[in-house]
């Protein structure tokens, strides 16, 4: 922790950045966000097990970009939504100066966002193995079942977009829901509107995801988001050979192989 | 009640399924009128939201059929088309959409009568699994009073 | 109006008898992991033992999408079709937290501060509240800072404050409350005049005075605050969607073909959106003076306007919030500190 | 508020007879929008076209919807009308009532809802359409060609002599290509480099072409009608305009054991060389990994013996930018060499040599001087075998496909050896002989009958040495796999055609597709064999795929009939049904994120960055932008843009899901 703090307290003082994105103490026993500008309060950053929002959220945000060159206090997690983001011409080595996290939660130093695709390889994504179970006994359901047991999961959603606010990949300047010509979406929320949403965030989602678990994490009434995005990712894995987003192979929705999956097309 | 008459959605590009269908009628070969069928350039260009638009507004069957693997006149749009397919289809199945409901399918442009028989085997099946009420109904919710959770 | 006791096996033979009645029954009960309102067919559905629902009651009144009118184009001809009131469900709200049962009274200020909103007062008019008082709390509430307290019985029609064995102190505070009361008067017995609910409130001290905090905000309308405050929050609409006092809405039409339905949607003004115009110019086009707007609005402009304060300190946007933006600490840290 | 004009077609009886086109007429006259809606026998003949003209005018329609046969068929007949009145063309659409309608349904209720429902669907898009107008791409008349092998030549002096500007670049010191290693030429055994080299030489002289040989291109940007190729010349050490071709350094240079390339590597060349005497331009360059004064500081004889001091050891290598209009790739193709094949010994024995290697041995310009005589000790072979399909054919290899040329070569080898070797016996085992082009089966036959080829259908397993022999172990399958061991003194492997190394490189610069064994691929196998998908870049030769020397030169002569088409007009005309990445007022400027998804599904690489910048210069965003002369229209980028801020005129997001809406609800 102290050197965490004493990292943080280094780069603000040498100018390097200009912001300290980290962690602090919050409310409830959790920890939240912390935007430190000043030397003398980078004490108030901790990181330990309970700091699971996703930071890399607030890289493309421009309240945040005003403020000047941040550093991000980034733990595997927010290290791969980086990565991602860096790949979507989001963030370059200069954007940003990383203080990556280990596991095991050392502190370790990254000049270049390429030194942490390379660490990142010995982290290979491992998918909830509670998700991947309630995944597989929804795939074992009757469609019709499934249907009204979506229905009833998504019902709740009122379209808050916590979900979307909180994912580090939906930087978009205009989300699809705020189209409206055409109205590609209802505002309003109903089962159709939440149903429509969920199947367009998730296909958005698709081969980006780098499986957080923010967006999940993030929704106030308890909806089961990461069913969705692991259900893409798991598909992913078994039709194209890669679960999350890979930086040599592409995006699975904007790449293809002459030989892919030909079997449901008469 | 007069037999259910299900209304079938077809999005097709214009260099084959398209051109295809033309084919179907330069060849007088006759087939359920239960199709309409909208022009796109490219199956590369059919949004997935427009599928779930077409049966949020009352389909009960879609067609999705493009060139064939190499034939696409934009050389990849169908690879790509497929792709996206691939992922999507089995994203709303999960959700348990009634993927029976959406026949993909490359038909040429020489495939007249593929074509012809493609829309015929999509309305029987579509007819034997009856109107989408499941779907019409979240459709219509609003039309309803709101009702509590 | 008069207390009266209920014993505790008792409770579930009212709920029963309501059920029968043929009312709605919408009480708090566990979804997707949370407790949420619902609708509910038996006693056992409900969830007892909570601090606060993670979703307000609010949609009682305000649902989050309601029809107000339908309409029919033809070439050169519009046909409206209203909604008729009258078929709306008789609704009882079970099971809410004093705090939500206060919120009735900003919503039904706002609601009717020119024109009277025929649908929200009709919906109001047929819902019954029977709420509880609360024998728990959390750092996040701060109803006792708000007006309100735990044992709070602005708003409702029937207060239960569970006694320990004793049974529950019924405190009937309206017409409608007194409906169910002579309809169930078998199961009410009147409580003795010392009978005193205080000693089984949670407690829960007074953190700030909304009237220093509104008298001070009126200065801080340029303040550095709101951005070293709101820095963090990510513009999602979770706060003001599970707030039981936030009224915004968005008009919005659904037409499929030549119909189509007028709809009153759930709007927040954290979303970016919500001021943005057509030109794309956007006069909160920062998050800070959405959130400016949102301490703003309700203990500023609403004092100000409509005589009432837009918080009743239930707490939940704190508890929801996915980047914990602590409203309680937000107003302390107003009160405690000149940022003038 | 759309004034939208429906113009119902009975198409004499083959829509009227099926569809109830009042009926039609009339329900299109209730739709919102609609101000006029009428029916008309004809509508593609004149006074229906009339109808239409005098409706827009009349009525001030805003919009037009023919209901007749396939816009296929038709649309441009309708559109160029509605321009006739005044209206823009792209405000026209058409309902396909024949084709998709009355053509294909019994004459009954149904079908003349369907036709309705229809009609309905495209009042709708067409009030969502907008004015286009078509785009315009001016045009830089030169081409730039890539490889001066054959197909480059022949696509260079053909696009030169219709009176337009060409740059031939070979990264090669001379031109020429594999054509001019060749000895004779199948079927009529004329002298390869007699033919050849009266081209090169016209190549040279020519006023249209600029020949720049040892270059390569570096980098190329731009679109059909306006590519920027950056070229790199490499450094030849010498100044060219003092270079009289003498030839002294060559002879003087010290460094002489060096493989020669022009020989396959059966001769030697010098450090300072021309590749061989006739080459174009003759003028030699230094070998800088091979020169000893590079290598190791000393010598500088050839600069000391230049009569006109034209050596040049400080010379650098120039980086040139050229605008050309077109592209034609013709950087021909390699040949697998013997050391592939580890049941031929690995290439390890000198008398296993390859098809272009005896072609330098019966050359009269080769290392012989024409004679057949083996690698190792000069002998003359008393019998050779030849191997065809060596490596070719055979997915074991990783070479499925046949390499085209081997079984006409090989035939062309053997007769050969027979015509100067008289006593000499030849062996050629093969798969199949495929002899498919004019005089080439007659060609064969007079290998096998007029000069005694022994032709043995069957693979060869293995080969060794034994005794100063090379033992060919094979077998022959028309009898039946009966075993065959051959005593040869030297073997001829006619190894697989294969693409250049570093092929998929030049491939992606260009952004032209290759198959899996890199060759480049052309847009269509059939009806565009010598265009790419990248519109202004065509593909000629060997570059594709194994040729001959008349199908390369037929697809350069094609393919420079298409650069001059391309090059007849001052400006290229567009149908403007392209994506367009949209730009708003600030402070969004463009809904895109400029995350550049799009980039890779793009089949045509149309879509590049654009930095909008503020008044100061300041840069405000990276947004992806649509490059219309390279947009071919697919909509690919439309479908998958998350924010959907990249649309297709003619077929936008508001169009699509209007018509889905119309459909639906009635």
């Amino acid at each position: 922790m102290d050197e965490l703090r004493t990292r943080a307290r280094e780069l603000l003082e040498s100018g390097k950045v200009q912001l300290v994105i980290g962690y602090e103490q919050g409310s409830g026993g959790k920890t939240r966000p912390a935007f430190v500008e000043n030397p003398e309060k980078t004490d108030s950053l901790i990181f330990d097990s309970r700091c699971i929002q996703n930071l890399a959220v607030y890289v493309t945000k421009s309240e945040v970009r005003k403020k000047g060159r941040p550093a991000i206090v980034a733990s595997v997690p927010v290290l791969r939504s980086l990565i991602q983001l860096a790949s979507e011409n989001q963030i370059n080595d200069d954007t940003l100066v990383i203080i990556g996290i280990t596991p095991g939660l050392e502190l370790i130093e990254f000049k270049t966002l390429k030194e942490v695709g390379s660490f990142l390889e010995q982290y290979s994504l491992e998918l909830d193995a509670r998700d991947k179970e309630m995944i597989c006994k929804l795939d074992g359901m009757e469609p019709a079942l499934r249907w009204k047991l979506w229905m009833e999961t998504l019902e709740p959603c009122f379209k808050c977009y916590a979900c979307r606010a909180a994912c580090p990949l939906c930087y978009c300047t205009r989300c699809t829901v705020e189209c409206n010509q055409p109205q590609w979406l209802p505002v309003a929320s109903h089962l159709l509107g939440n149903l429509e949403w969920h199947i367009m965030r998730a296909m958005h989602m698709a081969g980006r995801c780098t499986d957080c678990g923010s967006c999940a994490n993030a929704c106030p009434v308890g909806i089961p988001l990461t069913l969705l995005t692991r259900k893409i990712m798991l598909d992913a894995n078994l039709n194209f050979g890669q679960t999350g987003p890979s930086l040599t192979s592409g995006n699975i929705m904007s790449v293809f192989r002459p030989e892919d999956r030909d079997n449901f097309i008469k | 009640m007069a037999e259910f008459e299900p209304k079938i959605v077809a999005f097709v590009c214009n260099w084959c399924t398209y051109a295809g269908a033309d084919l179907t009628g330069t060849s007088r070969i006759k087939y359920a009128s239960n199709v309409r069928i909208i022009r796109f350039p490219c199956t590369g260009r059919i949004d997935y939201m427009l599928l779930l638009k077409a049966f949020g507004e009352g389909a009960d069957g879609i067609i999705v059929s493009g060139c064939h693997p190499n034939d696409c006149h934009y050389t990849s749009g169908n690879f790509h088309a497929r792709r996206r397919w691939i992922v999507f289809r089995s994203l709303i199945d999960f959700l348990g959409i009634d993927i029976r409901r959406i026949t993909f399918s490359w038909v040429s442009a020489a495939e007249g009568a593929k074509w012809a028989g493609l829309v015929n085997s999509t309305v029987s099946v579509i007819r034997d699994l009856g109107p989408y009420d499941d779907y019409k109904k979240i459709a219509n919710f609003i039309e309803k009073e709101v009702s509590h959770g | 109006m008069e207390n009266y006791i209920i014993q505790n096996g008792s409770l579930e033979n009212l709920f029963d008898a309501l059920v029968a009645g043929g009312k709605t029954m919408i009480a708090p009960r566990l979804k997707n992991g949370k407790i949420l309102f619902g609708k509910v067919e038996s006693f056992s559905e409900i969830s007892q033992d909570f601090i606060q629902t993670a979703q307000s009651a609010k949609e009682a009144f305000f649902p989050r999408t309601e029809k107000l009118f339908g309409y029919t184009c033809s070439k050169n001809k519009i046909v409206l079709e209203d909604v008729d009131p009258e078929m709306f469900p008789e609704v009882i709200l079970w099971g809410i937290r004093p705090c939500d049962a206060k919120s009735l009274v900003p919503l039904k200020k706002i609601f009717n501060w020119d024109t009277g909103d025929q649908i929200f007062n009709r919906r109001v008019e047929k819902t019954t509240v029977i709420s509880f008082s609360c024998q728990q709390s959390d750092e996040f509430c701060f109803c006792t800072s708000a007006g309100g307290g735990p044992g709070s019985t602005e708003g409702s029609d029937i207060l239960f404050t569970v006694m320990g064995t004793d049974g529950y102190m019924a405190e009937v505070l309206s017409e409608k409350g007194k409906q169910i009361l002579d309809l169930n008067s078998g199961l009410f017995s009147k409580a003795e005049s010392h009978t005193n609910k205080d000693q089984f409130l949670a407690a829960i001290p007074v953190r700030f005075s909304r009237e220093e905090v509104s008298k001070k905000l009126a200065s801080y309308f340029d303040s550095g605050i709101w951005e070293n405050q709101s820095l963090r929050c990510m513009g999602c609409g979770a706060c003001a969607f599970v707030c039981p006092s936030c009224a915004c809405f968005d008009i919005q039409d659904e037409s499929h073909g030549n119909r189509g339905t007028r709809l009153r949607c759930w709007d927040s003004c954290g979303f970016s959106l919500f001021t943005q115009h057509t030109s794309g110019h956007n006069p909160r086009e920062k998050q800070s003076q959405r959130w400016r707007q949102r301490l703003l609005h309700k203990f500023a402009y609403m004092p100000e306007r409509l005589s009432v304060y837009g918080c009743t300190g239930c707490g939940r946007c704190s508890r929801a919030c996915p980047v914990d933006m602590n409203i309680l600490q937000h107003l302390i840290s107003i009160q405690e500190v000149d940022h003038a | 508020m759309a004034r939208i004009g429906v113009f119902i077609c009975h198409c004499g009886e083959n829509i009227g007879a099926t569809v109830d086109c009042e009926k039609v007429a009339m329900a299109a006259s209730e739709y919102d929008g609609v101000a006029y809606s009428i029916d008309y026998k004809y509508m593609c003949s004149d006074p229906g076209q009339n109808l239409i003209r005098q409706a827009i005018k009349e009525k001030e329609l805003t919009g037009v919807v023919v209901a007749a046969c396939s816009p296929r068929m038709h649309e441009p007949t309708f559109r160029r009308a509605c321009n006739e009145a005044g209206l823009n063309p792209y405000l026209c659409e058409m309902a396909n009532l024949r084709e998709h309608c009355s053509w294909v349904h019994e004459k009954n209720e149904a079908t003349t809802e369907k036709a309705i429902d229809l009609v309905r669907m495209l009042v709708e898009k067409v009030k969502r359409n907008h004015p286009l107008s078509s785009i315009k791409v001016p045009v830089t008349k030169t081409a730039l060609v890539i490889g001066g092998g054959i197909s480059g030549i022949q696509a260079s002096l053909d696009i030169a002599n219709t009176g337009h500007k060409v740059v031939l670049i070979e990264r090669e010191p001379s031109i020429g290509g594999h054509m001019s290693q060749l000895s004779e030429t199948f079927p009529t055994l004329d002298c390869s480099q007699c033919i050849l080299t009266p081209r090169m030489v016209e190549v040279a002289q020519h006023p249209n072409i600029t020949l720049l040989t040892y270059a390569e291109l570096e980098s190329i940007e731009g679109f059909i009608g306006n590519f920027k190729a950056r070229i790199r010349k490499k450094a030849k050490s010498i100044d060219e305009k003092l270079c009289t071709g003498c030839g002294l350094c060559t002879t003087k240079c010290p460094n002489k054991k060096i493989p020669g390339e022009f020989n396959a590597g059966l001769g030697n060349r010098t450090a300072i060389y021309v590749p061989f005497p006739q080459a174009v331009p003759n003028k030699p360059v230094i070998d800088k990994l091979n020169c000893t004064y590079y290598t190791k500081g000393k010598c500088r004889v050839c600069e000391k013996v230049c009569p006109t001091q034209a050596i040049r050891f400080d010379q650098e290598d120039e980086i040139i930018d050229i605008p050309v209009g077109a592209v034609v790739l013709a950087t021909g193709f390699a040949v697998r060499g013997t050391d592939f094949f580890p049941e031929y010994g690995y290439g390890k024995h000198p008398d296993i040599i390859t098809g272009l290697q005896f072609e330098r041995l019966a050359s009269a310009s080769g290392p012989t001087l024409g004679e057949i005589r083996r690698p190792s000790d000069g002998k003359i072979p008393g019998k050779i075998v030849f191997v065809a399909c060596a490596g070719s054919r055979d997915p074991a290899k990783g070479i499925p496909y046949c390499s085209k040329i081997c079984c006409m070569y090989t035939a062309k080898h053997a007769m050969l050896y027979q015509h100067k070797v008289h006593d000499g016996e030849s062996y050629v085992f093969y798969m199949d002989i495929r002899a498919a082009g004019r005089n080439y089966e007659e060609f064969v036959r007079r290998a096998i009958e007029e000069d005694g080829v022994n032709y043995i259908r069957g693979r060869v397993s293995r080969i060794y040495e034994k005794q100063g022999k090379l033992i060919v172990k094979g077998a022959d399958t028309l009898l039946g796999g009966m075993p065959v061991e051959i005593e040869a003194d030297m073997v001829v492997l006619a190894t697989a055609g294969i693409a250049n190394e570093g092929s998929e490189v030049l491939a992606q610069k260009m952004h032209v597709s290759y198959d899996q064994y890199h060759f480049f691929t052309e847009a269509h196998p059939k009806l565009k064999p010598v265009e790419t998908n990248t519109a202004g870049i065509f593909l000629v030769g060997a570059c594709q795929a194994p040729r001959d020397i008349p199908e390369s030169v037929g697809q350069a002569s094609g393919a420079a009939a298409k650069v001059a088409a391309l090059f007849s007009q001052n400006e290229l005309t567009r149908e403007p049904v392209i994506a367009v990445v949209n730009r708003s007022a600030p402070p969004m400027y463009s809904t895109c994120a400029g995350c550049f998804m799009c980039v890779s599904a793009c089949p045509y690489q149309a879509i590049e960055k654009e930095e909008l910048t503020d008044r100061k210069g300041q840069l405000i965003k990276t947004v992806a932008r649509v490059n219309p002369g390279l947009c071919q229209g697919c909509g690919t980028c439309v479908a998958f843009c998350r924010s959907k801020s990249i649309d297709i005129q003619g077929y936008t997001h508001e169009q699509m899901v209007s018509e889905v809406m119309a459909l639906l609800n009635n």
